[in-house]
């Protein structure tokens, strides 16, 4: 099938702003989408509220666009009552780690097979610019006058201490790069989480002049190094990129599926 | 030891009644007095090949049973009083989305942590307005296991035909306390199923275009049809609109595919009602105290009866209108401060007729008590 | 791998919001913004087929089509 | 018997919510009697005191609480102290000999019983005493049919612990019905 | 340019009374249309000494200026539609635990996501119930940014006077609008903070013993007083308590400390009331196209006058059946489906000539659309 | 002061059943707080809702008994409000990482200098004995009828994802490690975190046959080991004890102080 | 005139609301008026159609939608296409000759001019075209004291732009009062 | 450090909820559960002064009062 197929054209242009990552970052996943060959009819895309959690609208898959920081809880309930069905959960930053942290990590414990999708820029768009739990400190948001003092997470970090089977960081710059690791994301089987930093030019280059959708790539580049580059060990100061995580542990639908097995057998007796 | 017989909890009541519904899905998080339908779920769905979950909290839970719904299961979800208003936001999201699902809140003393091994009967407007934004709802409720049974599989069968939440108001009396519950065979209660679209294979399915009927056939997420769900207002593909003609339509089939059909959604048995001059109102476990307090007045000659309410949303006004029209007086009897009451007072005639016999210091109200204000009204002092 | 010919750009006018990403990092300055801020093809002569501009577009709006040497 | 109505009183650890249970579920699936069973939640279930309600009868059962029990078992002094008082005139009110010492004057057939004491003396093991208990107020009233509890007691304990409960059933029915 | 005078959104005119009221502490979660309460408060806080947090979600917010309340602080949250229900537990927790706060829901589309950038009047009855449990609770609203200021600093008094959170209802079109403002000066309107304890150290202090008043003098968390605070029933002080005469008794003060005190807490403005045999009833911005039409009709010698409704609950119940006594008709101006409605019919005598003028697609509604009401009630055809 | 100054002994004695680990956590932390010789009006406990929860309703601070799950953001408000009294939130495993986990990373993140106590039972045990999510699999509880499928968090890895900057763990049988925890935890400059694995004998213990409250307290002896233990480095299975990090970071009350200075400055230019 | 009522349209990135804002400000901050500016939200702040409704009046202002403006400014084609019918008999709409092409026959004085030519000709920064447009309307009615509009511009704007602005806001005022 | 001597295990029988948690593990097994399920010191002659049981009686129980050798 071609890229477009996976896409409902009717509702092109997409309401993203000029230049905003969240559009690149949908280009990388349906060709990761395509390139795998699934059929559209056995993936399930669940979304929050966001400018990011539109994006669930502009794919042609079964889609559930749903309140602000719970699509995995959504999404646990699409993919435990049917676990032959691909679950793909993109979130915003706000969405995934302000109101929605305690169900990333709880999803991240239980190592459900999802694939959830943080799409990360830094700053609350769809509300027009409020700074977010991974903005970190120094930076100037509409409800950070005086810049932010709050620490951020490490996706990476947060998502590994709390159970994730399948870690990994990308950019909306390095689109190659991000296709390949959905790709593997995807298809891992377990909770799987991608951080994909994106920019929000209207927003958070605005305020922290950072210039267009151009120059924030820019930024993208030359911000990161890939993990086991020689860029990252002359500057740890940069973000890795990356697999970090992937490993195999139980996945809770299976393992559920013993109980069942268990207790119809128990049953029996 | 007949097979069918039980002698078990009203929490444990409920649970049967699910699964004679035939539920496959629940998600829940332990809160006194509802945790006993989570614990005896987590045995018996395995066992029939459904699913349980605990999550992280009720709106997780809530959130889950919705999703779940949408493959196409029966789904559940039980609280109380706290968790029932954790779940309000995602309970508003499965009204504007039109899913099914079953929200048991198993009432306890409240507002707050409140009392939560003593009954109350506090929730019953939260039920109706706990979310945001105008909507309808439908509420049941039961006084005793037999009841808890029955109005169990009618919400599962209500939240289906009407693809809508559907709450299940017991109290913490009814939840815990112990008596028989016959279980009836298979086919002899009707179940329903939601009204799956005919649509084949390539034919354009708009999941948001209701029928003549006001129905709207559904397709299981998995399925044929790719579809769009979301909770801002929709138009008929399900994709976000602010429209104001989508708006105020959507806004209108929502309150009207309830209320219009609040006949066939009330629900309520009549104790002793003809020729009674004197009318108590009541609902659950202080029906109970209404019941016995009728039938040992009967028993001297005294007419008084019991209408007792097992739909409470959409309030059944013209029912209660029309049982009430010939009463001398009418007694609300439940534990808060008036919540049916008002009500039963914007129904009736003569509201000025309307007394409200009510407890609420966690105790359940006794038959003594509706009988002191009962002598208060008819003017014999107390 | 075969080597890439260029066949065409096409570039969906009524989906450019002309954010200029593709014209920034083509390699080959291939692209330019018009006077209604919507991205063309000026040099397509100078298209290495590398298919960035297409990969990053944040609004789908670039299809680059290749030819294939001899291949269907 | 029309209808009889018990309240089961004595203290977390005792099984006194197990034995109230037992006894109404006999009533209702093997005696096809109607019964309704009630307790006290909370801090209560962590030691403190505990009281259950039973009803039993042949009609239907609205309101579930007892006012003034036909039957009343106290099995400590403090449950013994707040109770006591609410026995129905000519009721009966069975206490354990070890736990409690009955002072009041109570309007009722008081049955003292060394139940605890005998329970150790001839099984040891302490908990199996509230189906001793149990035994007891089945010898010494005919609230329910002695056969009915034994089927009841068996349908909720696991097998391997069925020979105790028979026991100490057995051991309560003999005293109950001897102190007769 | 006079100091006093601005011209501003709605959202900062309640950030001005908010500062004018002497607000310290502030926490919320953005969210439309109210986050311009929270951006402005970001910058105004600071400047005065006074803290503002973005905490992680509404929950947290709600919970967070309750903390800071206790160390006797004046607080407040804004929020709309999806973050109200989010805080709705906490809330029933400050009614339980009579901790001062002030929550402004800015209101847009609902239910669910809804229509977040439109205007809707539909979480009133929400405010009331939206919380588990019976309980009492104080909601103002504002059609205009004098309004808005007015209502905020009354909000603040109110909360401080009674112990209560305090609901500011606004809405969409009030919130984004601009219009002008101007600024008390300092000391012209009346700042009113919370009774504290005169007991000294070494005194026994009771924090939930109510004085004869009905009022309880607070302590602040960090002074001499060492006591607790819990949202399970509780004693006098303010230990755990499920004795039913304690939880009679705290549950009656609730209510009764609000209702007991609708007179004083109830505000309204009349807008060419006097001999009107037609009058609308509104508030929020529907009551501006109200007053429009009113002074429309009145320059044509039609007799017709609208009363603004500035409280919503307690219900002015009195106040209303007064003002409306001799009124042809009631037209009840509002964007939902009735919520304001019903409280009109319960209170007037002739609730058959209550009519709803209403609309809910997300737009304004417009003089035009009430005069079309008005018209077909007075039997002259639309 | 005596320690007994330190408790409301009217309330005594306490709700909790015989042998409840919780009660020994008590003992050690009204011991931590006399020997820092702390004045009781400096110190607010607030707590949520469990059995460990009503822990605040025993000691003679001011205290703050609020809603399941939400301690940690009362007690933001409290101590940003009012940054000189030291603010103590001891919590249950659920509450704290079930329904409260949001609020556990967040109050992580901001390092905002409060001392979270997380008394791990491994079990709900005010509901009736569910499991919670440091339960881990394999575990027997009223929920859980066929044993547990959910991995457990690791508190400590957790908590040092998040941000916190003073993470510790002991047990209700180390009593004098736990005191000697505690007291550096409370005077610590920021976010600490001290988990103290509880029993529930009650519920867990009498589920998963683990005995009594002696011999549970047995298991928290031979399953521990200190960090550095020869104990520990040969058997790694073991649950190490001790204090994992303590480090000096950014304190959100001393930030937002700087953020008023330089408001207030800007102001008045 | 004792109450005007404008309307300005436009797209998202070109000030629209910026100078709407400006100039009900100036009216109340400065000339001593009533106004209300109300806006659409949306997702047309993200590049789509932007309108802004501005009432002016001696009096108080109720509702704050305007139906029929005196004065519409339309900035882009697709805002004249969808508004221009709704401009006031009489009325004012002002255009810009580079962005709109004005078909229709209107009931109204049109007024069209090289705003944003003008602009970038002249001043060379595309960021003061709103400004421009201020001031050409002011410079072609008499809604606002010219004064009070420099007044309220220098209000909002940083201090290092205000020369620029002044110089759109002069150049629009100069356009549109040599356009009557 | 002075050496330690016992001057009385005081044992709060209100408190006290007989778990067993202090007799279980007294190192010198000073302690033992009466017919009423409470603590009682039946060795005192024993203790070490170790104050385990103080410190782990989870109901605050029990207090060891020590004589310090000559110091107060
Ligand atoms: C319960 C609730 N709270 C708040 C909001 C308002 N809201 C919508 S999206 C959003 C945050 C958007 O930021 P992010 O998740 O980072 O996504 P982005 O728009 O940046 O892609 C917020 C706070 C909401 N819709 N619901
Ligand atoms: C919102 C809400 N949900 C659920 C509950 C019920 N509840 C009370 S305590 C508790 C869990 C207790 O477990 P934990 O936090 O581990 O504390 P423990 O009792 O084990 O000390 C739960 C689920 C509640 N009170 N409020
Ligand atoms: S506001 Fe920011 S995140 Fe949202 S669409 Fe625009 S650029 Fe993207
Ligand atoms: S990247 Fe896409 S949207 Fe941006 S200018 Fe190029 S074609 Fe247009
Ligand atoms: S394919 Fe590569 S070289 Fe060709 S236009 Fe696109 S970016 Fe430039
Ligand atoms: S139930 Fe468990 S946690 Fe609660 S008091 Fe009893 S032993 Fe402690
Ligand atoms: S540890 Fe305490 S409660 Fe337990 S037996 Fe000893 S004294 Fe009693
Ligand atoms: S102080 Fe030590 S030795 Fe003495 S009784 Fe207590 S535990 Fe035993
Ligand atoms: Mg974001
Ligand atoms: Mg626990």
């Amino acid at each position: 099938m071609a890229v477009k197929d996976y896409l409902r054209e009717r509702y092109f242009p997409h309401m993203w702003c000029p230049g905003c990552g969240h559009g690149t970052i949908l280009n990388s996943l349906i060709r990761a989408v395509e390139e795998l060959q699934l059929h559209k009819n056995e993936i399930v895309m669940v979304s929050g509220i966001g400018c990011s959690a539109r994006i669930s609208g502009y794919v042609d898959f079964h889609s559930l666009h749903t309140i602000h920081g719970r699509a995995l809880t959504f999404a646990t309930g699409v993919k435990l009552s049917q676990p032959r069905l691909k679950v793909l959960v993109p979130m915003g930053d706000g969405d995934a780690l302000a109101i929605g942290g305690n169900h990333f990590i709880h999803a991240a414990r239980r190592n459900i097979d999802i694939t959830a999708i943080v799409m990360n820029n830094r700053i609350y768009g769809m509300t027009g610019g409020q700074f977010s739990p991974l903005s970190g400190p120094g930076v100037k948001a509409t409800t950070a006058p005086f810049t932010t003092i709050d620490d951020n997470f490490d996706v990476v970090e947060l998502a590994t201490a709390a159970g994730a089977s399948f870690v990994a960081r990308s950019t909306a710059f390095h689109v190659k790069e991000t296709t390949e690791i959905l790709k593997k994301a995807i298809m891992h089987k377990g909770f799987s989480v991608v951080e994909l930093l994106s920019q929000c030019p209207t927003h958070y280059g605005r305020k922290n002049k950072e210039g267009d959708a151009a120059s924030m790539l820019d930024l993208q580049k030359s911000g990161t190094a890939k993990i086991g580059s020689k860029a990252l060990e002359k500057n740890p100061a940069l973000t890795p990129r990356g697999i970090f995580v992937d490993t195999d542990k139980p996945e809770y639908c299976e393992e559920y599926d013993k109980i069942i097995a268990h207790a119809t057998k128990e049953n029996i007796s | 030891m007949s097979e069918n017989i039980r002698f078990i909890q009203g929490n444990e009541a409920c649970v049967e009644g699910a699964i004679y519904a035939g539920i496959d899905f629940f998600a829940g998080y332990p809160i006194t007095p509802s945790t006993e339908i989570a614990e005896h779920l987590a045995r018996r769905l395995p066992e029939t090949g459904g699913k349980f979950i605990q999550m992280e909290d009720e709106i997780a839970s809530m959130c889950a049973i919705i999703g779940a719904s949408l493959t196409g299961k029966k789904v559940m979800t039980a609280t109380s009083g706290p968790g029932f208003s954790l779940k309000q936001e995602a309970i508003g999201y499965a009204c504007m989305t039109e899913i099914p699902c079953v929200i048991a809140n198993v009432q306890r003393g409240g507002p707050s942590t409140g009392n939560p091994t003593h009954v109350s009967q506090g929730d019953i407007n939260q039920a109706r307005w706990g979310t945001h934004g105008d909507h309808s709802i439908i509420a049941l409720t039961a006084s005793n296991h037999q009841d808890v049974f029955n109005m169990t599989v009618d919400a599962f069968n209500m939240a289906e035909t009407y693809r809508t939440p559907v709450v299940l108001l017991f109290d913490e009396v009814v939840g815990h306390m112990r008596e028989k519950l016959v279980i009836p065979e298979e086919g002899e209660v009707e179940i329903v199923s939601r009204l799956r679209t005919s649509l084949g294979k390539g034919v354009d399915y708009h999941p948001y275009l209701p029928r003549e009927d006001g129905r709207l056939p559904m397709s299981d997420f998995g399925g044929e049809h790719k579809y769009n769900v979301t909770g801002l207002f929709h138009d008929m593909w399900g994709f976000p609109s602010n429209n104001p003609k989508t708006v105020n339509e959507l806004l209108r089939h929502l309150v009207d595919k309830i209320e219009n059909n609040v006949r066939s959604i009330t629900r309520y048995k009549e104790h002793f009602l003809e020729d009674a001059e004197y009318i108590m109102v009541s609902y659950g476990s202080s029906a109970r105290s209404a019941i016995h307090l009728a039938k040992n007045r009967r028993a001297k000659g005294e007419k008084i009866g019991v209408l007792e309410l097992q739909s409470i949303w959409p309030f059944p006004t013209e029912m209660v209108r029309e049982k009430c029209a010939n009463a001398k007086a009418v007694l609300v009897v439940e534990m808060n401060m008036g919540q049916v009451t008002a009500q039963v007072k914007a129904a009736v005639r003569k509201p000025n007729r309307v007394f409200l016999a009510n407890r609420i210091d966690g105790k359940l109200i006794t038959p003594a008590d509706i009988k002191r204000l009962l002598r208060v009204i008819q003017g014999r002092g107390v | 791998m075969a080597r890439q010919k260029l066949k065409e750009i096409l570039i969906n006018r009524d989906w450019c919001k002309g954010c200029g990403i593709c014209v920034h990092f083509c390699p080959t300055k291939v692209l330019e913004l018009d006077g209604k801020e919507k991205s063309t093809a000026v040099r397509p002569e100078d298209c290495i087929c590398c298919r960035m501009c297409e990969l990053r577009c944040p609004d789908l709006a670039i299809e680059v089509l290749i030819e294939e040497d001899g291949n269907e | 018997m029309n209808r009889v109505r018990l309240v089961f009183s004595g203290s977390g650890g005792q099984g006194v919510i197990t034995a109230a249970i037992i006894l109404a579920e006999a009533a209702v699936m093997y005696d096809g009697k109607n019964a309704t069973q009630s307790q006290s939640y909370g801090a209560a279930a962590r030691g403190g005191g505990t009281r259950s309600d039973i009803i039993i009868s042949d009609q239907e059962i609205n309101f579930p609480e007892v006012r003034q029990p036909n039957v009343l078992v106290c099995l400590t002094q403090d449950a013994y102290n707040t109770y006591s008082s609410i026995v129905r005139p000519g009721g009966l009110l069975l206490t354990d000999t070890k736990f409690v010492k009955t002072t009041k004057k109570v309007d009722a057939r008081q049955v003292e019983l060394p139940l605890f004491e005998e329970v150790m003396a001839k099984i040891g093991k302490p908990v199996v005493f509230n189906i001793c208990v149990l035994g007891a107020l089945v010898g010494i009233t005919e609230v329910i049919r002695p056969k009915s509890v034994m089927s009841a007691v068996a349908d909720r304990v696991p097998r391997d612990f069925l020979e105790l409960n028979n026991e100490a059933l057995d051991l309560g029915f003999t005293l109950g019905a001897e102190s007769q």
